[in-house]
Parts: structure tokens; sequence; C-alpha cells
């Protein structure tokens, strides 16, 4: 829950981003899958390297449940939980991953030697590693995100919350002097999602839809039970 | 495909290259910034977007006709611009500054001229060069100096993503 | 002392028979002084052969290597979830097989086993190799190689600092102390040898043999010196050795993956080293006794005290084993089952079984049968030791990481080309880095074992 | 995205000039160059478009920066600095998407930069089918076809096209008009023919109901994957966002009932496994229910209670395929519901689909929620024809020339190959060589969606909507924009159309429309589609419904049960659309929902099928019709109801660019030609089946899972 996390970041930090996603309101529909792609200039993984090379940062984890005819779906997208205690980033050698001052989990790419330590500790699997350099068939570069940084062969990657977004929404917001507004930034995943079922947000402003959201009774965390504090929260479905 | 190999000697020289010194690079046309100043012409007259958003940019060889297409027509590095204009071409001005691409840094113009960052500070005194040549060296120990001693964010992610 | 060679040191001679009785102490000592120093310049056709096919091999290695960082490290097979595969099971098995020399020879030195004496320096060595070779590991296995060093907490503007609180940095310190340690403690006892030779031999080799022999002119005082170094660097290696393997173990156990998260995993991997360094050490003091003809100094006793020591560790391993085992399964926590079932009777059952067969069925029944433990027994429990500890440091990475907590990113892992051509050059390299050894310094300390023929 | 920064963006995009690249050869240099009133490094500008992947009309923002062009100029390589589009988002101010896409919509700027684009026009050099074509000159395409068409009978020239209402379909329509051609067709695959037909039937109404999902309680879906590819996936996705967890109070639940587990089965809280076929019987029975044992209904005609009450309540259950418990669980829970709302539809088209959409429909007749919140809305009308179905075989038959638009018949009809071999003249506008574009005679590209303005219809939108799009970005390659060409070659028939542009098109359109008074949005449509991306009002059609009697029929299925014991169902996936997702990396890669495979889309059979038929993951195994046979890996889908193979439609492109061509099997190849009764579409649900093993293989899964608690199997 939203009041366990890390103290000490609450006093400091100007921002605390999270995301919530509303089970009951996803469909599992992948456009979060897609917008990610589009936005964070993540290559396309040939065919033949496809599914153990492929570079989902956020996924839809589907699992079956019960027999037929009363089968069901059980479903989630799944992307880095930007833990206040993740385990990736003890034990990276030379401080490529970390967690700044709102709580992301920053994976740098330039200072990363790819010991993919991170990659094993971390209990969602949702680190990415360039097993070779990205290639784009031209003119497929034309669509790439300036904001973002192409990966070399050899960095690790992963979900950044948009990194990207949220820089240029601070600056954007201390240009006219004054906070980032709920609401002001939006991650990919959460700007696409038809059903609305992804908010992110600020947890440091009592006010804010994910604060709310964060504090509701439906409000899990994936493996909560390692103590890894993710900032991602899962509303689950309702009974 | 780069290659590793290439990869590794593109580090070796971009670790050597913050002890090299300052080089002038070869421009289509010597263009001398200490005669555009000392005529008047302020830094953001050319670099426009400097102020207002992440690159400072560079101008159009319009701009440079507004001027030169006219008055001051002589000269050969005017004439060399003049060709280019009649050609319909833009002047293919080499880069001075720029950062590695395996640096990952994200620069943006407008926060740090914002914040009272003068264009010398990082540009060298651009109003005694002639051709702009790389004055001061951006190595991540130049932008972090600076960042300390303003208190600026340290943070790897307000730079690298 | 006499810079002039003895000339018939470049002369090849017989070696000693077993048979034949050494009549007095003065001749036994130059009979062994020239069985020792016979191989070093003895480069025979077998010898070229060999030490070509491990060129070969290990060129081809080393074009492995170049491809993998041509082309990025997806030239070797591991791949999501799977993210560490064969160069991290040969790091730990090398910084295993390493545990051979050192702390055999440092226990046998400590408890002054007079019977280690033939075998203290070829043990040594094997640490120095073995470490060098799985030292090289956790940098061939970078994603970005040419950057290793930035592991290497050193001075720089930018005040970048390495992570101490990441075991791979525990890691290399470790390893790094262990390898300037175990080159200490086998260059330490080499210090009389190497005075020797460097009288016996001239022109460049005798002047690098004198070089490194540090003035030793063997005065009451140096002899001193020496036995007092040896011992504290024997008390002290001990300890380095077994706080190597302990955090080597500490890369997995830190770890939250299921089935890595282990308090017994620093004494299971330390009791593990042991036994493959022993297997080591037997199947190398075998071939040096066939190859290099010692059978008048490795003797049967040799073997059989080692095999005593295999077969308890043997058994030290299948206590480990066991007890992780047995918690893991009491316990029941269904992300450890996830694991557990894919090694027991998932797709991982069939190399677990050759592994309990290999690191204990063997040895159990051909080492703690005496009528069954012959020469030949003890050499091959000893291979089958070595494949089962290696299998072992398999089924430790690959299931778990293959079984994340999260069902979904379930994934699996073969090794390609790259990762075996690398892994046998590691091999070759050994092999090859033991023959040119054994053509630089005398294989069994020449003083040691005048000492105990003296005394 | 907020509204009011949306403006903002707005505001900056129309300040500035909108076009791209500048028409001057480019510098090579310098990445950060500023050719004044062109595009700024480094600063973003947003414009409204509108997405023209599937025909739902979906309002977006699009992302427009500087990026560098590799050109070839003289033999040299240099960077050309244009205007690229970055990024495809929902626009905030659409009442369709209100800010928000889908998958398919994200990646079409992978159409739009795909390096197997067409670069100019071509014409046919090898045989048919081969693509191999030549570079050609739309001088020399304009003149050929126009003195084609001097000489041809008008009753001999067919136009193929998707059911989309557009300025395009007006222009098509007028051009058709001139020459004295009757209207375009549709191919009847993926057009929703089937619910047009039953709205037309039961209420009345020109187009597709409207379903007030987000103010419904309870949804009984029947035969409509509304979540997954059925006729607007981002509104009523965003609807369902409402209806479960939008109002305070109320969670809105939803029952699911189809042959396979689809998207909708999913985010459902129940899933009713539906035998193929028994939809109508499915109906029909919660229809019994809720008359005889719940009173409903009794406001309406006893001709249109008697499809319901005359039939054999517990024969017609058992046909559904789902148990009767369940069946009077729903009936139940519609009965009692505060705003039900059935939501009808053929996903899969079987022989008696409107029928069977018919008595779905009705249900909402006897809950009494049409015109009601919370209940079905009349369609709005459009001021553009809307292409309709009229049976494109008979008339490929008789045609002389064939003009391709918007659709891959080949692909979605491989039957029509005879007859299109027939055709003399067929001409493509496709911008990347499809199955058809390499059947034609002559492929004349059009501009990328992106790169066009246009103005579009929304096949359902909460009230009038017209969204469009205005260029903004210099088209990449030697391209033309249908209009363009079709004024073309009026011109030189001197049909009196000339000079119609894709801008003038919806112009001329509205000032037609405006003259008659049918259109009460404004005239000057191309400022709204500039500055907002359309026009929308909230007016909703005042059209009483009239309730029509539905008239029952059985399902027919091809194939004799005992050849072929398995009922075989290709479904329109979430992914690909109709089949041309599949040329886009992004949506190749994104993984399947159901089978979690990639680049790959597998037979789905169940545990029990699997079993006997001792096929596991990833086998190869050949499904055999009366139509023929094609091979498929398997995916053994727990949820797969049993004896019912489904496949995702998408994969078997032997075109379509890199990512497409030699990729799996197009199931659409073996259905066999059955049609639906009342329409004559092809019934693509209505093919029985066998299977037999044919090899190994392997399937690509995200996920190599399919439970949580199972022990993982490698």
């Amino acid at each position: 829950m939203a009041e366990e996390t890390n103290t000490a970041l609450t006093e400091s930090a100007q921002y605390r981003w999270a995301l919530a996603i509303d089970l009951d309101r996803c469909t599992g529909c992948e456009a979060c899958v897609v917008a990610c792609h589009a936005e964070n200039n993540i290559p396309v993984t040939p065919e033949s390297e496809a599914a153990a090379s492929t570079k989902h940062w956020l996924r839809i984890d589907r699992y079956y449940e019960g027999e037929f005819p009363d089968i069901k779906m059980k479903y989630r997208p799944v992307m880095c939980q930007q833990c206040d205690q993740a385990p990736c980033e003890p034990v990276c050698p030379v401080y490529a991953t970390y967690q700044n001052g709102e709580g992301l989990n920053v994976q740098v790419y330039n200072r990363c030697v790819g010991t993919r330590y991170c990659a094993n500790n971390c209990p969602y699997t949702v680190r990415f590693f360039n097993w070779f350099e990205p290639e784009w068939p031209e003119p497929l570069e034309l669509q790439l995100n300036p904001d973002v940084s192409v990966r070399p062969a050899g960095v690790m990657e992963k979900c950044t919350f948009c990194i990207q977004r949220i820089q240029r929404g601070k600056l954007d917001a201390s240009e006219e002097d004054r906070r980032v507004e709920d609401g002001d930034i939006e991650t990919a995943c959460s700007q696409s999602c038809p059903a609305e079922a992804m908010i992110f947000g600020d947890l440091s402003d009592s006010e804010s839809k994910i604060s709310k959201l964060a504090a509701q009774g439906r409000a899990t965390q994936l493996l909560d039970e390692l103590g890894t504090q993710p900032r991602v929260f899962y509303l689950e479905r309702a009974k | 495909m780069e290659t590793g190999v290439s990869r590794w000697l593109a580090f070796a020289f971009l670790a050597m290259l913050g002890a090299l010194p300052a080089t002038a690079q070869e421009q289509p046309i010597p263009y001398p910034h200490d005669k555009h100043i000392a005529l008047g012409l302020g830094c953001l007259d050319c670099h426009s977007r400097a102020d207002t958003s992440d690159r400072a940019t560079i101008p159009s060889i319009r701009k440079c006709l507004l001027c030169h297409e006219k008055v001051a027509n002589e000269g050969p590095g005017v004439r060399t611009l003049l060709d280019f204009a009649a050609k319909g071409l833009e002047a293919p001005w080499r880069r001075v500054y720029g950062f590695d691409r395996l640096a990952h840094v994200r620069f943006r113009h407008a926060p740090h001229v914002r914040a009272g960052v003068v264009c010398q500070s990082c540009h060298g005194d651009v109003a005694t060069m002639t051709v702009a040549s790389k004055a001061v060296n951006h190595t991540m120990g130049t932008c972090l100096t600076c960042h300390r001693e303003e208190h600026a964010d340290e943070d790897c992610a307000a730079c690298h993503y | 002392m006499s810079s002039e060679p003895s000339p018939e040191c470049f002369t090849w001679s017989e070696p000693s028979k077993m048979t034949k009785i050494e009549h007095t102490v003065e001749a036994a000592n130059a009979r062994l002084r020239q069985d020792m120093l016979a191989p070093l310049t003895r480069f025979s056709g077998p010898y070229w052969i060999a030490a070509s096919l491990c060129l070969v091999v290990i060129a081809f290695a080393g074009f492995a290597w170049a491809n993998q960082l041509a082309y990025g490290i997806g030239a070797a097979g591991i791949r999501r979830p799977v993210y560490w595969g064969f160069y991290i099971i040969n790091f730990v098995f090398w910084i295993g097989i390493s545990h051979a020399g050192t702390l055999i020879s440092a226990i046998l030195r400590l408890t002054d086993a007079g019977w280690r004496k033939p075998v203290t320096r070829a043990a040594e060595a094997i640490t120095v190799f073995a470490l060098m070779i799985g030292g090289l590991f956790p940098i061939i296995h970078l994603g970005r190689a040419w950057l290793f060093y930035w592991l290497i907490p050193y001075p720089n503007e930018r005040l970048l600092w390495a992570n101490f609180r990441s075991p791979l940095l525990w890691d290399m310190t470790a390893i790094f102390t262990y390898v300037t340690g175990s080159l200490l403690y086998l260059y330490l006892p080499m210090i009389p040898d190497l005075a020797m030779m460097g009288r016996r031999f001239g022109g460049l080799r005798g002047k690098i043999y004198r070089a490194l022999a540090i003035g030793w002119r063997g005065s009451d005082r140096q002899w001193h010196a020496l036995e007092f170094a040896m011992k504290l660097m024997a008390a002290i290696i001990l300890a380095v050795a077994v706080s190597v393997h302990s955090v080597v173990a500490f890369d997995f156990s830190m770890a939250v993956a299921p089935m890595w998260h282990s308090t017994i995993f620093a004494p299971y991997f330390v009791a593990g080293a042991i036994f493959s360094g022993i297997a080591a050490l037997v199947i190398a003091l075998a071939s040096l006794r066939k190859f290099l003809r010692l059978e008048a100094y490795l003797k049967p006793m040799h073997f059989h005290n080692l095999s005593k020591l295999l077969l308890l560790m043997s058994i030290v391993w299948a206590y480990f084993t066991v007890s992780d085992h047995l918690t893991a399964w009491y316990g029941g926590d269904p992300l450890d089952m996830r694991v557990f079932n894919a090694r027991e009777h998932g797709p991982f059952a069939f190399w677990f079984w050759l592994m309990v067969v290999c690191n204990f069925v063997v040895p159990f029944v051909l080492l703690g049968i005496k009528k069954l433990r012959t020469i030949p027994t003890i050499i091959f429990s000893s291979c089958t030791v070595l494949l089962g500890m290696w299998l072992e440091r398999f089924l430790i990475v690959v299931p778990t990481l293959a079984n994340p907590p999260l069902a979904a990113a379930a994934g699996s892992y073969s090794p390609s080309w790259v990762e075996l051509a690398i892994t046998a050059g590691t091999f070759a390299a050994m092999i090859l880095l033991y023959l040119i050894f054994t053509r630089l310094v005398p294989i069994i300390a020449i003083w040691e074992y005048e000492h105990e023929t003296i005394s | 995205m907020e509204r009011r920064s949306f403006f903002k963006m707005v505001g900056t995009a129309s300040g500035a000039a909108l076009t791209g690249a500048c028409g001057k050869p480019a510098a090579e240099l310098l990445p950060i160059l500023v050719p004044e009133e062109q595009i700024v490094p480094g600063v973003e500008e947003w414009h409204p478009s509108v997405c023209r992947e599937c025909t739902a009309g979906c309002g977006v923002i699009v992302r427009v920066m500087e990026a560098h062009h590799k050109l070839e100029r003289d033999g040299e390589s240099v960077l050309h600095p244009i205007a690229a589009i970055k990024k495809v988002e929902g626009n905030p101010l659409d009442p369709v998407s209100g800010g928000r896409l889908c998958g398919r919509g994200q990646a079409s700027v992978q159409r739009l930069y795909h390096p197997d684009r067409l670069r100019g026009p071509k014409k046919r050099t090898g045989d048919r089918g081969a693509a191999e074509l030549s570079d050609a000159d739309w001088d020399e395409a304009h003149e050929t076809l126009a003195s084609l068409l001097r000489q041809i009978d008008p009753a001999r020239i067919v136009w193929l096209t998707r059911a989309e209402s557009s300025s395009r379909s007006a222009t098509v329509a007028r051009f058709l008009d001139a020459l004295g051609a009757s209207a375009a067709t549709t191919v009847g695959v993926n057009d929703f023919s089937v619910e047009r037909a039953a709205a037309k039937a039961l209420y009345g109404w020109d187009g597709l109901p409207v379903y007030e999902i987000q103010d419904a309680d309870f949804v009984l879906s029947l035969g409509a994957d509304f979540l997954g590819g059925w006729t607007s996936p981002v509104l009523y996705a965003r609807r369902f966002g409402h209806f479960r967890q939008g109002r305070p109070q109320t969670r809105g639940t939803l029952i699911h009932a189809e042959s396979r587990l689809s998207q909708t089965g999913w985010a459902a809280d129940r899933w009713l496994p539906v035998a193929p076929g028994g939809e109508q019987d499915l109906a029909v029975a919660i229809g019994n229910l809720l008359i005889e044992e719940h009173g409903l209904g009794k406001d309406v005609g006893e001709a249109f209670r008697a499809p319901y009450t005359n039939i054999d309540l517990a024969a017609t259950i058992a046909a559904t395929g789902v148990s009767a418990l369940r069946v009077r669980e729903t009936a139940a829970q519609l009965a009692a519901a505060n705003a039900p709302l059935v939501v009808a539809g053929a996903s899969i088209v079987r022989t008696n689909s409107v029928a069977a959409v018919g008595a779905a429909s009705g249900l909402n007749v006897l809950l009494g929620n049409v015109g009601k919140p919370g209940g079905v809305k009349a369609p709005t009308t459009s001021p553009f024809p809307r292409p309709k179905f009229s049976d494109p075989q008979a008339r490929l038959e008789e045609a002389e020339i064939v003009f391709v638009e918007g659709v891959d018949p080949l692909y979605l009809q491989p039957a029509l190959k005879d007859a299109l071999a027939g055709v003399e003249t067929v001409v493509s506008f496709a911008s990347m060589v499809d199955e058809t574009a390499a059947f034609a005679d002559w492929v004349l590209p059009d501009h990328d969606a992106l790169e066009s303005a246009a103005a579009v219809v929304p096949e359902v939108a909460p009230g009038a909507a017209l969204t469009g799009a205005a260029s903004f970005v210099r088209p990449l390659y030697d391209t033309r924009p249908v209009e363009e060409t079709l004024s073309e070659i009026a011109k030189r028939l001197e049909k009196g159309i000339d000079h119609v542009t894709a801008h003038s098109a919806y112009e001329d359109t509205f000032a037609a429309l405006d003259e008659k008074d049918e259109w009460d949005g404004p005239l000057e449509f191309a400022d709204y589609a500039e500055r907002q991306g359309g026009w929308w009002s909230d007016a909703a059609s005042s059209s009483a419904p009239e309730a029509g009697a539905t008239v029952l029929e059985a399902a027919r299925f091809e194939g004799s049960e005992s050849d072929y014991p398995l009922t075989f169902q290709p479904y329109f996936s979430s992914r690909f659309g109709d089949g041309s997702g599949a040329a886009l990396p992004w949506l190749q890669e994104t993984p399947d929902p159901t089978s979690s495979a990639m680049w790959e889309a597998p037979m789905e059979i169940d545990p029990g099928t699997a079993a006997a038929a001792q096929a596991s993951n990833g086998d190869l195994f050949r499904i055999e019709t009366s139509a023929g046979s094609i091979q498929a890996p398997v995916y053994v889908n727990p949820a797969a109801i049993p004896g019912v193979v489904s496949m995702a439609i998408g994969q078997g492109h032997q075109h379509l660019g890199r990512d497409a061509s030699g990729r799996g099997t197009n199931p659409l190849a073996v259905v066999a030609e059955a049609a639906e009764s009342q329409t004559g579409v092809l019934a693509f649900g209505a093919t029985r089946c066998r299977l037999s093993k044919a090899g190994d293989g392997t399937l690509r899964q995200f996920s190599i899972v399919d439970r949580e608690t199972e022990p993982v199997r490698l």
C-alpha cells in the first residue's frame, strides 16, 4: 500500500511517480504494448529471435483459470514495477541502475556494462537485454522518437515510466514556475489505454487520481510478499 | 551493423577526445563570428531557439540573405554563400559541438538559458573567434562541476535517458 | 655460485624405475633432480602435438569470442529470462577447481601431512591457472566486455564509483585477492628451486630463474623466513579460499530468485569447490604421473589418500544437496517448487539424476568399497565428479532463471556454438598452461622432497 | 491528455506552417538546421488526423518532428530534413477515440514508413499474382485508363472497396456516377453487412446500432467481440471501462456468449461457450425465458414475440451448447437488471447470422431499452455513401475493368481469384503490393492515410460525427491520392469532376448536401479538420424504431459431419484486423492474445481434440475442408470449445511486404463457399473440417505457460 513506501523518500522527494492499473477495466487489448514500442524506440525483433529476445517493456501476462466451460482468463499488464526496494538496484556493480529522488528505477544506458545481474534479480522479469545492435529497415528509422535513446548492444533496458515525458513535463511546469499537476504527464501506455485502465500520477499529491486509486481497497501490488514495494498498483477485478 | 571492435575503438577515441586541443572544424564558409558580433548581432539573433527549445539551431541560408543579398555582398566567403543560395542549397555546416551517441545525453538548451547560464560558459568566447571552434570540452565532468556549483539536478536521469 | 650449466642437464636421461633402489641420500637426490629437471628441456613430438591441439581449440574459442564481441552477446544462447548461462556456470566451475590446489595444499601443509610433498606444487599450479581462466568468464560474459574496468573503483572526474553493495564487486575483490594470494603461495615454495635452476641454466632462461629467485642463497635466516612465510600464507590462503567461494555463492544466494535465496549456499559451494578441486587434482596428478613418468614419486598411496578425501567430500556434498532440496521441498513455497519440479522431474530431470550418479553414486560405490578402490577407479570417479560438479552449477544457474516468479515469463536455454567453443577453449587453455608450466619449473618441489628424504 | 494542453498544441500547430519538407534539394548535414517557417528541430507539433486502419474512424493526433530521410541524389546519399511522424495517439476531442487508440492505430505509422511501400505507379509485366511490376508514369496510367473507360460499357466497371463512409467513398461514388457505372461494392467480409442487415430488418435503421454500454449495468454480448476486432473497439472499450468502474456505485456485469473465448470473453464476468451456429438458439431461448418466465415484452406485438415463444425450449437450449442453468441464470440477470443491454453481433458469420443477430437484438426490444439511456441508440445519418455489399462474384464475372481500393479482396475472399482472372484490366490503389495488387495490371499507389486529407464518418459514434484530416506532411514518395487519379481520368473523359482533391471532395460534398438541406454540419469543414480534427455534435438521430419480427432459420455447415467432424471458424483479431495489420512489424511481434504466439497465428484446438490427434503446441497440422487444406501450427487452447477449430485471420499473405509475405496461412483460403442466407456475404464460420498431422514445427510463444500454478513444461 501507499503508506508502506519508503518514508525517507516521501519527505525529500518532490514527486513520487506511480501507476495504477485497473484490472476491472483492462481488456487485454495490447494497445499499451504497441504504444510503448512506438514511444520508446524499441526495435522490432526478427522472427528468428522472437519470444526470448523481444523487448516488450510492457507485456500482458495471461493465465487460464478453471476448466471448460467455466474457464476464465486472468491477465494483467506487467511492466517495470519501479520498486521502492528494488532487488535490481543493489546488485548492479556499476550503479547503472539506481533509484532516483522521485522513486524511479533509472537505467543509465551509458553506464551499463551488461552483467545482467539486475535482470536475474528482478522478480517480475521486466528487464530486457540488447543482445544485438538494434536495426531499423529504412525508412522506418524516421519514426524514432528523438527524446529517447536508441540502446546499443550489450545494454540492459526496461520500462522507464516514460521518463522523457516526465522530464519534459517537469521542465514545462518549471517554466511556468509551478508543480506538475495531476494529468500533465501521461505515460505512453496510460495515454493509449482505450478502457482508461491505466492512471499515471504523483503519489506525493494526496489529491491526485493515483493517490486515491492506490488507497482503494482493490489496490494490490504484484508479488508484494517479496517486500519490493512496487510503484505499480493493480486494482484487482471486483467479484 | 556497427561491430564490437569498432565500438571499442570508438570508446578509446571518445576517451581521448577529452584530451584533444580545441580544433576548428572545416566549414563550407569560414563564417567569422567575431565580425558579426562586433556589428552588433547577438547569439540569439541567429541561434534563435536557444532560449525556447531543446536545440539552439543554426539559421537557414535565408536568414543570411536578409543582409547579404543586398548589402555586404562582397568577399570570398559571402560569394560562396551566395553561390549556395543561388543553387537553392543550404550551406552544409559541420557540427562543432555535440554528444556522442553512446553517451545517451539529452541536452536541452532552454532550461540552461533560463537558469542564466551564458552561452560563453559552454561555447567559449565566440565573439573572439572567427570560425567556431570547440573551445570547451563537453565531458561529464564539465557538466557536473557546474551542476554541483549551482545545486542543479545531479540525478543521472536528469540528462541520461 | 656457478653460472655455467652442468652438461648433463641438457642430456635426456632415462627416468628412474620404481624398482630401482637408491642406495644413498645423495644418489637419491641426484636421481630426483635429474628426473625433475629432465622434463624442463624435453620437447618431444607428442608434447608439440598436444600443445598445438590446445592452441587450435583456444584459437577457435578466441574466434568465437571475437564473434560475440562483434555481433553482441546474443551470439551466445542466453536469452530472456535465462540471462546467465555457460559463462557463469564455467566461472563457478573453474573457481571451484581452483580450490584444488591452494586449499588442499594449505590444509596439508598446516597439518604437516608428509605425503603432501610431491602433490603441493601441482595442486597450487591448478589453482592459479583455474583462477586465471575462471576470472576471464565474468568479462567474457559482460554485454560490453570492453568496459570491464568500470567494475574497478578508480578515481575519476565524474565521481563515479563502483557499487560495493553488489555481490559482483565482492566477487571481483575476492577473486583478485585470491589470485594474488595463490600466486604468492605458488611462488614462495618455488624460490629455492628457482635458485637451484638458476645455477643450472645459463642464458636468458637462467637469468630469469635467478631474477625470480630474488637472491636466495639458502641461509638459515632465509630458510626461517621462508618457512614462516609459507605457514602464514597457508593460514591466510585457507581463509581467502573459503571466503572466495562463499562470495561466489553469494552471487546467487543474495538474489531473490527462487531456490537461489538459500542460507546454505556458501558452505555448499565451498564443499562443492573442494570436491571438484580434489577431482581435478587427481586427474592432474594421474596425467603428470603418466606423461612425466613420475611413478616413483606419485605413489598409489597419494591417490588412495586423495580418494579418501574425495569420498569424504562426496558425502559432504550429498549431505548439503539433500538438506538444500529437502528444505525447499518441505517448505513447499510455490515459487521454489516450480524450480524444484523442473529440476527433479521436469525438463532438467535427466541432468539432475546424472549429476547425482556422477557426484554421489559413482564415488560412493567405487571409493567406498575397498576392493574397488584402485587407481583407475579413482581416476574414473574423479572424472565423473568433474562432470557432475559442472552439471551441479548448470542446475543451480539455469532452472531457477528459466522459472522466474511470474510463471508467464518462464523460458528455456540452450547454449550456442559460441558458448560451447569458449567452454572447450578454457579446458584447452588449462591443459596448455599446464603443459607450459611443466616445462618451466619442476612439477615437484625438489627441495621439499629432498628435505623429506634427508629427514 | 487534457483538453487544454491539446488546444495549446493545436495552437502551435496551426500557427506554424504545416508543410514538412522543403521543396528545395536538401543540404546534407547538420541535423539542427532551421529552414525558416519550417519544422523546428527538437520541437514537436501535433496535428489532428483520422485513423484509417479500420473503418471505425477514430480521431487521432499525430506527433510531427524533424527527422532525416536518407535520399540518393546524383549517386550520393544525402540526409534530407523532413517533417516526420513520430507517433499517433487518440484525439482527446474526438468522441469516438476520446484520446485513446488501439494497437493497430498506434502501429499505423509503420505503414507510412514501411520499407516495402511502393515508391510510384507500377504496371504489370509478369503473370498475374507474380507481382512482377515495372515502373510506370502517372500520365501514362491516366491516359491508358481513360481510353479504356471511354470504350467500355459502364455496366462492366466494378469498384471493390471497404465499408468506409468518407470523402473517398463520396468521390468514388461521384466518379462512378459520372461514368454511369453502378456503385462500389464491398467484398462481404469484415464489412458488418450482417449487423447492418439485421438493424435494417429489426429497427429500420441504416447503419450500425449504437450500444450505450457505459450507462448499462448488465450487458450480454451475443456473438459480438466488441472489445476485440468488432466495429469500433476503441469506442466500446472506453464505454466498457466506464461501465465497469466509471460510476461510483455501479459496477457493470458483462456476460459474453460466443463460440470462442475472445477478448470480450476475457474481460467478461462469465463466458458462455455457445456452440457454433447456436447463437440464434441462445438468443431465442433467453427471449423465451424473458417472455414466459419473467413476463417481459408484454407491450410488444405478437408477431414480434412469436419467434421466441413458438419453440421447444429444452431443445433450443440443448442446441446452444450452454448449460440450461447458465441460460436461465443469464435470462434472470437480464430481467433483474436496472439497465440491461444485449450487444448483438456476428463476429464470426454463419449462414443464419442475420437471423441470429436479429433474434439477439430483439431481446433489447423485449427489455424495452431501445432509444433509452443504457440501451440501443439509432445510428446517425452520414453525408457520404457507405459502400454496400452487392455480390462481387457475380459482378466480376461480367466486368471488364475492376478498381480495387482500401481492401484486399483476394486475401479476404481467395475464391474471387478465378473471377478476377477473367477481368481484362485490374487497377489497384494499394500503397504496398498486396494479394490483389500482385494480380493487378496497374498499381497506382495512394498516399498513406497519414499523408492524406480525408473526412471519415465513424462506423459508430455517440452523435453526428465527421472526423477529418488535413495533410500536414509532404508525401514521402511519388504517390497520388485516389481522388486526384480519378480527377485526372475524369478530366480526360470530360466528365466534369475535374480538379477534385481530397479537400475539395468533401467540400463539394458538403455543398451538395447543404443544397439538399441534409447536412447541418459546418461547410468550412477543412478548418475544423485542421484545427481540431473534425466536427462532432451531440445530436442523436431521431428515427424511431419499428420493431420488425425476425425470421428464424437454422445454421448450415458445409461438409458432411462424418467426413469432417470438426467445425472451423476463422476470426478477425484485434491484431491484424482484415489482414492488413500483418504488414506491420509491431503488430506481428505483439503476442496473439489467446496463444501469445508471435509472428504467427496458430490454429486453436481444445485439449480433448488435441489429445485425440496427438497434437501438442507447435505441431504442424493440416486443416482439411471441402474447399481445400492448409497447414498451421497447433495451439492447444484450454478454453476452446470441444470440436471447434478457431484460427485468427491475418497471416498467409503471399505479398504485403517483408513482414507479412510467406508467413503462416490464410484460414479464409479453406472456407467453403457458404453464403449468409439473407445478405449473401461469405459465411466464413460455416465450414466443417478435419485435422491430420503434417509435421513438426514451432510456435514462438511469448508465454510458454498457460496456467499460473502448473509446473512449468519447457
